[in-house]
């Protein structure tokens, strides 16, 4: 039984994009404003999950190649190296610095060792999620 | 220099070398080699009689744990003298037995090397001074015999003696473990010459009486005291040497050293001399009692044990009397009570030893213990009928053998207890004479019956597996030196008493001055005594129930059906308490989730509900409360709606959804709260939260309704509401107690400190990265298990290993 | 500006008694207060907040998505559960299934 | 007079909640609670609308749109388990 | 409002428990989630509420409401959801090898 | 500051990811998680002495001192228990290697052990009551993983129950922590314990503290402990040995610190709660020792009886009582974790789990029914072996402060514990053999050589209790005068 998606997925196409460039917005400004690699990668995962959701599982396979799992282990690695890399410089594990630098296009814009960490933080909500999910529904078929 | 610790050292490194080593020997000259241990080691000790004899002393020491007062001190004095040359000694002509009892088919290396652990152990109980120390050794005892007596642990026999003197000499050990340990409470210290030096500071002491008590329990178990003396007739189960040498002189005795050791620590006290007294007495009567009624060859024997020991014991507690008196010419007379048991103990390890020796002549050779198969032996054994006759008749107190001597003073010594005009003796003092000399018939008795029946008599060849013979020479050499000794030092006992026992005395009682005034001369002869005509009385009353022995023996013993025993009350002991706990524990283990939750949940209400009304912890003040608007209060109330509907949803979507609207309604108020950063994580989660709950339910049952029980509803209620009860009284107690102000207002400076305008943020990634970091962790651990978790799937064939 | 949410949000109540009415009426109701919320950073803080321009525009664009397909699965599970207690708006939606 | 309306404004979002909840509570059929969880979600972002209004605050601005976005997503899924059963579906399937 | 939030907590806490108590596993998981939105709010409450402004030091001016409730209750709320994946897969692991989503059916066997 | 305290925590995690990209190279697999253990072993190694040298060391993650950052404190207490933690799961690892099978090691078995290890160093570790909840987590969501892992019927179903009760605990962990904010507003645990002295620990604050008991009791098993024997006896040995050696004794290692370091001003309720806790878990853990003839029952609840024991070194209170119980933690790790290894290779040999269906494995595996009876001894506490330091000195602090009733408890349960496993040993490993030569499986060395390595770890730590007794002094006496372990955290930065 073929079910007509066809309104869903034309909608899907363009939200799926505001809600990644929204994510990666609230990834981005989490420092500042509400939002960080957390929710961030959350709302990275709800596009993908919109995906899985209009389309279905191998298509969204076939267009994105990632084994998540992967992505996942990535983003805790990258979360850990930030702690890591603050041995290597001889301070407190965990130390952050940030400085600020005035881009010719963005103006004063802070750059912070916090930023990798959070994206670490991403990577690993938006792995976990889609594996969780994908693991479920490949299993279930 | 030579020192004494290396004397214990030394079995325990040829046991360690041997399971190594044993393939270079020839099976059979495992046990030559291994002889040349205790016989060095006693000609090493015999070195040092003389200078111990003169009083002096050998004291080293190794620190072990030095921060903990545990140090390897090793003490050589005139007590502990005697005992070390009992253990090499007999241990030298047991391992000498050995050679020829077992086959070199058993698996030597491990008998010879539980038997020089065993060895080794005993030395060090013996020669330990550091109390802890003497503890371990004390605990290796019980290990190494428990191997022995398993060592066919092919025989469920052995198995279960094994176990039962393991766990009962174990569980007297811990006692006299925490009896050690009182004492370290009450001097500081760990040193057995360091406690009898302080020993008067403590008598007063609320722990004195406890420490005594626990350390004699040690004490009796180990020496197989009444009621502790059933493993020892289980331990018969044993090979033969090794019944000789634990039974005879080792194991059994270490009790004795222990009580002879302690006491000039508590032998002041009244409840020591009548507990070990009187525990003595009943010992040697319940074990002479119930010799009689043995027909199997070595429980008999092991009842014998169990009734020499008694009477070593109570002479020990009768000694103990005389520091009543502190030291008097008087006090002297009693004293010799020590100085019997002393005697008593090294003339019971010679003649005990020999009758082991013979039995196993006679288990080995033919093939059976049983009396009632044996008989006239006499003339086709004569060496063994000769060890065993002389065995006998000194265990039955007759002259020549050093068992009339030890036995006349024994009851020399209860005869004067009766004077003593302390502990109200004068009224109860009579009960150690009379008590002593029925066991001493019944003693004569079963001596009778180990010579009459099994040598004398009309010869049973029909109900032997093997032919008659004498055993091999070699087999008789150990038990016939033993006799030799028997008859040997009924003849020279001075020379025992002035070398050997007059230092022990000195050890035993160190406030009395010179040793040489308690050591007596021992004569056989002195005179008609009352305990001349008591050893005869013994002699004649014993031949009468001997020959009558038929007649009373069913009637007395019909009396006592072995249900009554304590043996069977261990055995019950045992299986009812494996019973019982399984019917408890099956009870509330009953695998129920739901029954171990309401535990834990009734337990949190009890626990805190009863201490939160009991301590008035609870208070309460709106006052400080925050203002509320109408739709604060209706947003509440749709929550809770949500919720409590949850309860009587019908099904999984609905309930699913209720707890989607909780979770939208939370972020309402994070948002009310003014956190917005919750409010987005909420709402996120809540959403992939039910989406993977419907993704869950594609797969599982649409559920069932819950067909429970009123009376479990009720349960369930009272106790959920009571846990939310007692939730909501500590939290508003918790917002009444404002004293201190949180530490976040350091965070509000994030921006310079942190570089960060979103304090929340801040502390997330900053001031508490680490969390999130290790959330991060948790995150990842829970998608990788979900993942291995559906990929993962047993193979049916693992299964059923598994799942039995 | 917050009367016109105000009355957005006032017609909402009554007008759920029909139950797929309802996500319309929502829909404007929201859409309104959005606009609300807007109007008032624009004029009160003189800011014009790209989120909710975004936020706008994407309930714009899902809400009849998301009420179409509620719709469709409603009218499909009706077709699997026949026997169902339903309001007059449901029945007509019960007529018989090509399957 | 603002923050009046406001507050009425809010207090009626609430009430239509409450009905929206009553639906999910009451049935009488799986879509009906679904439209009602809609209502709700849609609800709520009203209701941080004003509240962000009645707090003088942006930070909330955010929590709108993402709602939005949930709202459309979680409503996806539930018409999808719904009709299908499943949410998310292989294409061997179909 | 403290108050009623706590008496809101004490009714979620209670509903959490009966749910828990309950046979079927599905009541259990929810029963679990119900009770990590107690905790949450909980946590909320005790950090005390409605005391300042939104935590954003460029948005509002001080005082500022306690915000380090805040970032445990999102750590917490992390962690809680990774638990309920992880149980949600468990239970829908048992229905498949055991058969059965009712606790009473998985006593296991009994020994002896 | 020392950067190296984090080691224990983030080598273990990282070296973890790693493992998930290599997951094809078991061999690789096996290699690293190995050599990061060994590494953290020596690291805490190096650690303990310069405690010992240089008194307690912090780490101020990021540099913020504390209250507010989070931080990891080293005292003397931790790291023994990190050392013996990280020893014995490298052993333990030696026995996964030829026993857990390849589908599992595909399956991160590495990843999550190591996880599992990240998650308890933390626990031991950490100076925060949030981040201990964090830990908590950490070594929980891996061990529901492990105690999955397989996905045969009876560990799903043990699972479930396991996985239940422990959220539920982690909850109302929660809870207690958020009370606990709320009456002293900070998450630091040296600060928190001085804000309860500057207010006096009043009823509400023990209220709370009562609250804590009943979550650390939940992980400890101290009384509450009816997850523990279904979820100990079901997963694969090497893990069960893990859970065995590590799990409970993180709950032991809260209670420890939270009624020694916070809640120290009302003994009278909380340690007399403790003290009946305690006393209750031993006599029903012994119970159940006895009441089953399942190996795998019987060695679990002997880990009940453990717990039982060495809370009654906190309970009694004092230094000597808590030297006793760090004696007897280090201890049990060692011998529980030998205890169940042995327990599951004995499964392996026979096929058989019950303990009348077995007989003379000696006479097959002369070795592991020596090692078996070592362990035996070991745990009832017969000297020189591991058990026996540790016993006297709960002892000798149970008479100093005159708690009779669970001095006589705790020495009899020994006697219990000896009679449980002489059950075990008479049955199976002495008696007539049952395996005929042609049946018999070969003993793997890499079986072996793991229980072998515990049993030599176990003698050292009984003959050579005098190496670690500084250390052992040093942590309890900081336990017993919380006012060390506050100086050193909130006194200025090192």
């Amino acid at each position: 039984m073929k079910i007509n998606d066809v309104i869903l997925r034309t909608i899907s196409r363009i939200v799926v994009f505001i809600i990644l460039t929204f994510g990666v917005y609230l990834f981005l400004s989490g420092h500042n404003t509400p939002g960080g690699g957390f929710i961030g990668g959350l709302v990275l995962a709800s596009a993908i999950i919109l995906l899985y959701l209009s389309t279905d599982l191998e298509t969204v396979q076939k267009s994105l190649p990632l084994d998540f799992k992967y992505v996942a282990a990535l983003g805790v690695f990258l979360a850990t190296s930030t702690g890591f890399g603050s041995i290597i410089f001889g301070v407190p594990f965990m130390s952050q610095t940030f400085a600020y630098f005035d881009l010719p296009i963005f103006g004063v814009t802070e750059l912070t060792t916090v930023t990798i960490f959070e994206a670490g933080v991403a990577l690993t909500v938006v792995g976990v999620l889609v594996t969780i999910i994908f693991s479920i529904s490949e299993d279930g078929g | 220099m030579f020192s004494i610790n290396l004397v214990i050292l030394i079995p325990f490194i040829v046991a360690a070398l041997l399971p190594f080593s044993f393939r270079r020997f020839k099976k059979n000259h495992l046990g030559w080699f291994v002889l040349i241990v205790p016989t060095v080691l006693f000609v090493l000790l015999a070195r040092l009689i003389p200078s111990v004899a003169d009083g002096k002393t050998y004291i080293h020491t190794y620190e072990w744990i030095p921060t903990l007062d545990f140090n390897f001190t090793t003490y050589l004095d005139g007590l502990s003298m005697i005992f070390a040359l009992l253990i090499t000694g007999v241990g030298s002509l047991v391992i000498l037995y050995s050679i020829f009892y077992l086959s070199s088919k058993e698996s030597l290396q491990h008998f010879y090397c539980y038997l020089l652990l065993f060895m080794g152990a005993m030395l060090g109980v013996v020669f330990s001074d550091n109390l802890m120390v003497l503890y371990v050794f004390w605990e290796l005892t019980s290990v190494s015999s428990f191997l022995l007596i398993a060592f066919w642990n092919h025989r469920q026999g052995s198995r279960q003696g094994a176990q039962k003197a393991m766990l009962i000499t174990v569980s007297g050990g811990i006692a006299m473990l925490v009896g050690f340990i009182m004492l370290h409470t009450m001097t500081g210290s760990f040193s057995i010459r360091e406690i009898i030096a302080s020993v008067s500071e403590i008598s007063d002491h609320a722990l004195f009486l406890p420490a005594m008590i626990l350390i004699l329990l040690g004490a009796f178990t180990k020496s197989a005291q009444f009621p502790f003396h059933i493993w020892l007739p289980d331990a018969m189960e044993a090979p033969t040497p090794v019944s000789a040498y634990l039974h005879s002189a080792t194991m059994v005795k270490a009790g004795i050293y222990l009580v002879a050791r302690f006491t000039p620590v508590f032998g002041a006290d009244e409840v020591w001399f009548w507990v070990v007294s009187i525990v003595g007495m009943i010992t040697l009567f319940w074990g002479s009692f119930n010799a009689v009624r043995q027909t199997d060859l070595k429980a008999l024997l092991a009842f014998s044990t169990v009734s020499q020991l008694g009477l070593i014991m109570s002479l020990l507690g009768l000694g103990s009397i005389a520091l009543q008196f502190g030291y008097s010419a008087d006090s002297v007379l009693y004293t010799q009570a020590t100085f019997a048991a002393l005697f008593h103990l090294i003339n019971h390890s010679t003649f005990k030893g020999a009758l082991f020796m013979v039995v196993g002549i006679l288990d080995h050779e033919l093939g059976t213990r049983d009396i009632r198969r044996l008989g006239g032996l006499m003339a086709l054994m004569p060496f063994t009928f000769t060890v065993a006759l002389i065995g006998s008749l000194s265990m039955a107190g007759l002259p020549p053998f050093n068992g009339f001597l030890s036995k006349e003073m024994f009851f020399a010594a209860t005869v004067h207890i009766m004077e003593v005009d302390i502990f109200s003796l004068t009224s109860f003092g009579i009960i150690f004479p009379v008590v002593a000399w029925i066991a001493s018939v019944l003693t004569f008795v079963y001596c009778m019956i180990i010579v009459f029946k099994v040598f004398l008599g009309k010869p049973q060849p029909e109900k032997l597996d093997k032919p008659i013979h004498e055993a091999p020479i070699g087999m008789l050499i150990s038990p016939m030196i033993l006799g030799a000794l028997v008859v040997g030092i009924f003849f020279f006992p001075n020379l025992l008493g002035q070398y050997i026992l007059q230092p022990a005395m000195g050890s035993i009682y160190p406030t009395f001055g010179d040793s040489a005034y308690l050591t007596p001369k021992i004569s056989a002869w002195h005179g008609v005594k009352p305990e001349l005509l008591m050893t005869i009385g013994v002699i004649i009353i014993g031949a009468l129930l001997y020959k009558y022995l038929k007649l009373w023996k069913p009637f007395v013993y019909g009396f006592f059906p072995s249900i009554f025993t304590f043996n069977s009350l261990y055995n019950n002991l045992l299986a009812s308490s494996v019973r019982n706990s399984n019917i408890v524990t099956n009870r509330y283990m009953n695998g129920l989730l739901r029954h171990y939750l309401v535990y834990i949940f009734v337990f949190f209400i009890v626990t805190v509900g009863s201490y939160l009304l009991y301590s008035r912890a609870f208070s309460f003040d709106i006052s400080t409360n925050a203002s509320f608007r109408v739709y604060e209060v209706c947003l509440v109330a749709i929550m809770a709606a949500a919720a409590v509907s949850m309860l009587f949803a019908k099904s999984r979507i609905t309930a699913t959804l209720l707890n989607g609207v909780l979770g939208y309604s939370i972020a309402i108020f994070f948002v009310l709260f003014r956190a917005p950063d919750l409010a987005l994580t909420q709402l996120v989660v809540e959403s992939v939260t039910t989406a993977l709950f419907l993704l869950a339910f594609s797969h599982l049952p649409d559920w069932k309704k819950e067909n429970l029980q009123t009376r479990t509803k009720l349960i369930n209620g009272i106790v959920s509401v009571a846990v939310g009860l007692i939730v909501v009284l500590i939290g508003l107690s918790v917002v009444d107690f404002n004293q201190f102000d949180s530490i976040s207002s350091y965070f509000e400076d994030a921006y310079e400190l942190a570089g960060g305008a979103n304090i929340v943020n801040a502390i997330l990634g900053d001031f508490r990265g680490f969390d999130t970091m290790l959330e991060v962790v948790v995150l990842f651990i829970a998608g990788l298990g979900v993942y291995s978790m559906i990929k993962l799937r047993t193979k049916k064939e693992d299964e059923n290993i598994e799942d039995q | 500006m917050s009367v016109i949410s105000a009355f957005g949000i006032i017609r909402l109540p009554d007008v759920y008694t029909r139950s797929h009415a309802a996500t319309k009426s929502s829909t404007v109701a929201v859409l309104l207060s959005l606009t609300g919320a807007f109007i008032y950073f624009w004029v009160s803080e003189n800011l014009v907040s790209v989120r909710l321009i975004l936020g706008i525009l994407f309930v714009f664009l899902t809400a009849p998505v998301s009420g179409h397909l509620l719709t469709r699965a409603a009218y499909r599970s009706k077709v699997k559960l026949t026997e169902n207690s339903s309001d007059d708006a449901l029945k007509e939606v019960l007529f018989p299934e090509d399957k | 007079m603002i923050d009046k309306i406001l507050l009425v404004s809010l207090t009626l979002f609430v009430i239509s909640i409450a009905i929206a909840l009553f639906r999910i509570i009451k049935g009488p059929s799986m879509p009906d609670r679904a439209v009602a969880l809609d209502m709700i979600g849609v609800n709520l972002i009203s209701m941080i609308a004003i509240i962000s209004i009645v707090l003088k605050t942006k930070a909330f601005l955010e929590a709108i749109l993402i709602l939005g976005i949930l709202a459309f997503i979680s409503t996806i899924a539930i018409s999808r388990y719904i009709e299908r059963g499943a949410i998310i579906e292989h294409k061997s399937d179909n | 409002m403290e108050t009623l939030i706590i008496m809101l907590i004490g009714i979620l806490v209670a509903v959490a428990t009966y749910l828990i108590l309950s046979r079927n596993i599905i009541r259990i998981i929810l029963g679990t989630a119900v009770f990590s939105h107690a905790v949450h709010l909980l946590i909320l409450t005790m950090g005390g509420l409605k005391q300042g402004n939104v935590p954003l030091l460029k948005e509002a001016n001080a005082p500022y409401t306690d915000a380090l409730p805040q970032a445990l209750i999102l750590t917490a709320i992390v962690i809680s959801f990774a638990v309920t994946a992880f149980i949600l897969v468990l239970a829908y692991r048992i229905y498949q090898d055991i058969g059965t989503d009712d606790l009473d059916e998985l006593r296991g066997a009994k020994d002896e | 500051m020392n950067n190296l305290i984090v080691l224990p925590l983030i080598l273990p995690i990282m070296v973890g990811v790693v493992l998930v990209f290599l997951r094809p190279y078991i061999k690789l697999q096996r290699v690293f998680s190995l050599l990061t253990l060994i590494v953290t072993a020596g690291i805490s190694l190096l650690l303990l002495n310069i405690v010992r040298t240089d008194g307690i060391i912090r780490l101020d993650f990021g540099g913020w001192e504390p209250p507010f950052g989070i931080l990891f404190v080293a005292d003397s207490f931790a790291m023994l228990l990190v050392l013996t933690a990280s020893i014995v799961t490298a052993i333990c690892l030696i026995y996964a290697f030829s026993s857990i099978g390849e589908r599992h090691e595909k399956m991160y078995f590495y990843p999550f052990v190591l996880f599992l290890v990240a998650g308890v160093n933390g626990s031991f570790l950490t100076g925060d009551l949030f981040n201990l909840f964090v830990c908590f987590e950490v070594m929980l969501l891996a061990s529901y993983v492990l105690v999955t892992l397989g996905g045969t019927k009876r560990q799903l179903r043990e699972a479930i129950k396991y996985v239940v009760i422990n959220i539920l605990a982690s909850w109302f962990f929660l809870v207690a922590l958020a009370y606990l904010y709320g009456t002293v507003g900070t998450l630091n645990m040296a600060h928190i314990s001085e804000r309860v002295a500057e207010a006096g620990q009043g009823p509400l604050l023990t209220t709370i503290s009562i609250l804590f008991l009943i979550v650390f009791s939940l992980k400890a098993g101290l009384l509450l402990f009816f997850w523990l024997p279904g979820s100990y006896s079901v997963p694969p040995t090497a893990i069960a040995a893990l859970f065995g050696a590590l799990l409970t004794k993180v709950g032991i290692y809260a209670l420890f610190r939270s009624f020694t370091l916070i809640f120290y001003h009302d003994t009278l309720i909380s340690h007399t709660l403790i003290g009946i806790m305690a006393a209750i878990t031993l006599i029903v853990g012994c119970m159940g020792a006895i009441a089953f003839k399942d190996v795998r029952l019987i060695v679990s609840y002997n880990v009940v009886i453990a717990v039982g024991f060495i809370l009654i070194g906190l309970a009694v209170g004092t230094e000597t009582s808590i030297a006793g119980s760090i004696y007897y933690v280090i201890h049990d790790m060692i011998a529980k974790a030998m205890l169940f290894l042995l327990a599951g290779t004995m499964i392996y040999l026979t096929g058989k789990s019950k303990i009348d269906e077995m007989s003379g494995l000696i006479r097959n595996y002369p070795l592991f029914g020596w090692m078996f009876f070592l362990v035996t001894c070991s745990l009832a506490g017969i000297p020189p072996l591991s058990g026996f330091v540790g016993k006297i000195l709960v002892g000798q602090g149970a008479i100093e402060s005159g708690s009779y009733i669970l001095l006589a408890l705790a020495f009899l349960s020994s006697i219990v514990v000896l009679y449980s496993l002489l059950r075990i040993f008479l049955n199976t490993i002495f008696g007539e053999t049952i395996i005929s030569l042609e049946d018999e499986k070969p003993m793997k060395m890499g079986m072996i050589i793991p229980i072998v390595l515990l049993g030599i770890a176990m003698i050292s730590l009984g003959l050579g209790a005098e190496f670690i007794s500084d250390y052992v002094t040093d942590a309890a006496h900081t336990l017993a005068n919380p006012s060390v372990y506050i100086d050193a955290v909130m006194g200025g930065n090192k």
